[in-house]
């Protein structure tokens, strides 16, 4: 192959370099289209301290919520973390700390942070809690805040398919949050259902361009469902 | 009598006009879909990125790609569009959904929004529901005229920490429907059988009345 | 049909409302997936005193270059503007004014404009004209400028493919500045190569949801190529 | 003797490293994707919003929807990707491109780089020029060491207007290769045949001279 391919053989490889105190930018919402093998490499890797960016923080021993048990996040930039009695009482105790942001701000902050642009004006969070300490700004009479972009020293994203150049594309609502977590780690590492050869994927309909991805590794999926709602057949 | 939950979903759906785009919040938002008046067709946006929202799926369609901003297994409507979180809240943030219907805790005279945080139990966070203040050109407030322990939900200030400021323009609780303008509520409509008076009684902003107060219709 | 139903009957119909003096954004990156009937339209209206938001500005006689024959554009706010004598001409008799944008920055300007962002900072062109005037600030030790979003009256777009709701896919490098231009209208006008029903476009490969769509128009292309370059077979 | 056109894309070609993505501005930057040497692959993205851009098309294969940032007909490699401007700057804007070759006007010791606008002329514009000296980490810079006039393009100062300030690191032009660091710069390779004496009369900023300046190579 050549310097394109970004497949490694396993979920060692595809962390390796993850260590303590770093940020992870993760992709998903709910337990929809989240990472899950990466979650379960890091928690077998053990680092801790890390900053965990992500729009929820998974469920009592799922996703996300896996790393809490060995108390091994001690931040998390969300914009809702319910679902979630162990996060709930280490927030209690004082072992997390949690940095809530608007989930709109949260997109575009990780995408700011992709695409170099340091900070952006937004409407959304002013005059409340959020807006706090931030500069405001007026545009056309309407007041704004200034918020900065988000970067991870890694990402972890979860994709359907992707080629060995890391061109992906997303199935259904499990896209989400994973095209901007990708653009924006240092190392962005990717799991998929299905890794294909190049050209299998049409050019236009790419929604992560490989350029963005690291390492790439095949994963194994549970896909929990946070909530079954059905109607009658 | 106080409207029941399905009077008020019903009532809160004469406000969409044929061609809308809608972000329905969970609760009794969510029950507005199901009151659509008869020669309207709106499409509902989810915020984790779906156009198009349809119904719940069946048993055997369930798919765990495919759920709504509530993380509820859902289905997408024929003519629907996915995207990502980015450019779903550009959608919303830049004001291409006509009307958000969404529940609080308090709305204040100014357009005031609180209904995501209760200082003394523990907050789980915004979601997506600052962002859809802060946007959308229409915005309708569904809740109770009070809460559990009798005290007014509409105030001449919020005393809850804000979802946002000076963004909404009307509300309609179990007694009436208002509009807010000028640092009042403007009441427009009574529930069936609610008096003025015990309207009057239960709200605790700066209320105008005018002479004439219909009784609120169910249908267009 | 219903209140998602965007198609119009004409191009006629397609502009209505387009007056003088107005701010009109066009998708396009030289010649290459402009909305060549929207173009020859506002000719056919002979509107004046345009502000118009494109990439470029055509070439002689063909593309946006036809609204200059009657002097239909004021302004034009762009990021190379080449190819085109009486682009040339105007500008140098001060008939026209011309405001010199970064590509990027004009493409991210647009976005924004379509976002809801009222603002953003960028390091593109600090220290250079650009720059002047605009307010500079530093995040992590290094300088950037604030730089404004844009908004039109009208955007007039190309797309591939669109259904009736206005979900519209765009082929090859023909995408460029529409999807941007899609979203930054007051009324969007799209103009496509095919109509098809809702349903026929796979909902995760749109490129521009039909919520950004106001009016959507069949259109007959030219497609001309401004630098033909060929290999041997 | 003053290196070649060829020589220069030869030359610069040897910067590039297995698996870059890189962005090649027009003249004797897009020559470079010729000489790539061998057991090296890159991929070349083009700002109008092409990743993996392959050659000119043959004349059957010629598609007006397929062009590059110069607005030439050309093809896409196996396995490109192809997506919006917003999409190609923020690539580009956000360092993801990892090589970027341009020409320019004059480069100064301060890494500043004038390579769009020559006042009295025709100003058409800076296109995506802005974009990429902001943003890439790793630019070389190719011109002739001085102008038809026989003035130096390597100032203590830029004479004409900016396009980006302090962002060029490595020069190369038709007699050394240079590279920029504390306000000066550093003379690391001659031209072959063309000697030191003569890179430093051609010199208008400030130039250190190391005692050992090696000929230029052109395979690794």
């Amino acid at each position: 192959m050549n310097g394109f391919d970004k497949v490694v053989g396993s979920y060692e490889e595809a962390l390796a370099g993850l260590s303590d105190g770093m940020t992870v930018i993760s992709g998903g919402f709910g337990l929809c289209g989240i990472p899950e093998g990466l979650i379960a490499q890091i928690r077998r890797m053990g680092v801790r301290e890390l900053t965990v960016v992500s729009n929820n923080c998974g469920v009592d021993g799922f996703g996300l919520g896996v790393l809490l048990e060995d108390r091994q996040i001690r931040k998390v930039i969300a914009s809702y973390v319910g679902e979630n009695k162990l996060f709930e009482q280490q927030l209690l105790n004082g072992d997390i700390e949690v940095e809530l942001t608007p989930q709109g701000t949260l997109a575009e902050k990780i995408r700011a942070g992709g695409a170099g642009i340091p900070a952006f004006f937004t409407a959304t969070g002013y005059g409340t809690p959020v807006g706090e300490g931030k500069e405001v700004r007026h545009f056309n009479g309407r007041p704004f805040i200034l918020e900065e972009a988000i970067t991870g020293d890694f990402a972890i994203v979860k994709a359907w398919k992707a080629d060995r150049y890391g061109n992906a594309i997303y199935r259904h609502t499990a896209q989400n949050f994973n095209p901007m977590a990708a653009t924006a780690g240092r190392i962005t590492v990717m799991e998929v259902e299905e890794i294909v050869e190049p050209g299998e994927l049409e050019p236009s309909q790419i929604h992560t361009p490989g350029i963005y991805v690291n390492r790439l590794v095949l994963g194994r999926f549970e896909k929990r469902i946070e909530q079954r709602t059905v109607r009658a057949g | 009598m106080a409207l029941t939950r399905e009077q008020m979903a019903r009532r809160a759906a004469l406000e969409l006009r044929d061609g809308d785009y809608v972000n329905l919040g969970i609760g009794i938002p969510t029950l507005v879909a199901n009151y659509v008046p008869d020669g309207i067709r709106v499409m509902l946006q989810s915020e984790n990125g779906l156009l198009g929202m349809g119904p719940f799926p069946t048993e055997d369609a369930v798919d765990a790609d495919m759920i709504n901003a509530g993380k509820q297994t859902v289905t997408a409507i024929t003519g629907a569009a996915i995207f990502n979180s980015a450019e779903s809240f550009a959608m919303i943030r830049g004001g291409h959904v006509d009307v958000t219907i969404l529940g609080a805790f308090e709305v204040s005279v100014h357009g005031d929004i609180s209904s995501w945080m209760v200082p003394g139990k523990l907050v789980k966070g915004m979601g997506g529901a600052m962002d859809l203040v802060a946007a959308a050109r229409n915005i309708l407030v569904i809740m109770t005229h009070a809460d559990k322990s009798g005290a007014s939900k509409l105030l001449d200030a919020c005393t809850l920490p804000l979802t946002g400021a000076a963004c909404i323009r009307k509300v309609l609780t179990d007694l009436a429907y208002l509009e807010i303008a000028d640092g009042a509520f403007h009441l427009k409509e009574r529930a069936p059988g609610v008096s003025v008076e015990e309207i009057v009684a239960r709200t605790a902003g700066n209320l105008v009345v005018p002479s004439d107060v219909p009784e609120m219709r169910f249908a267009l």
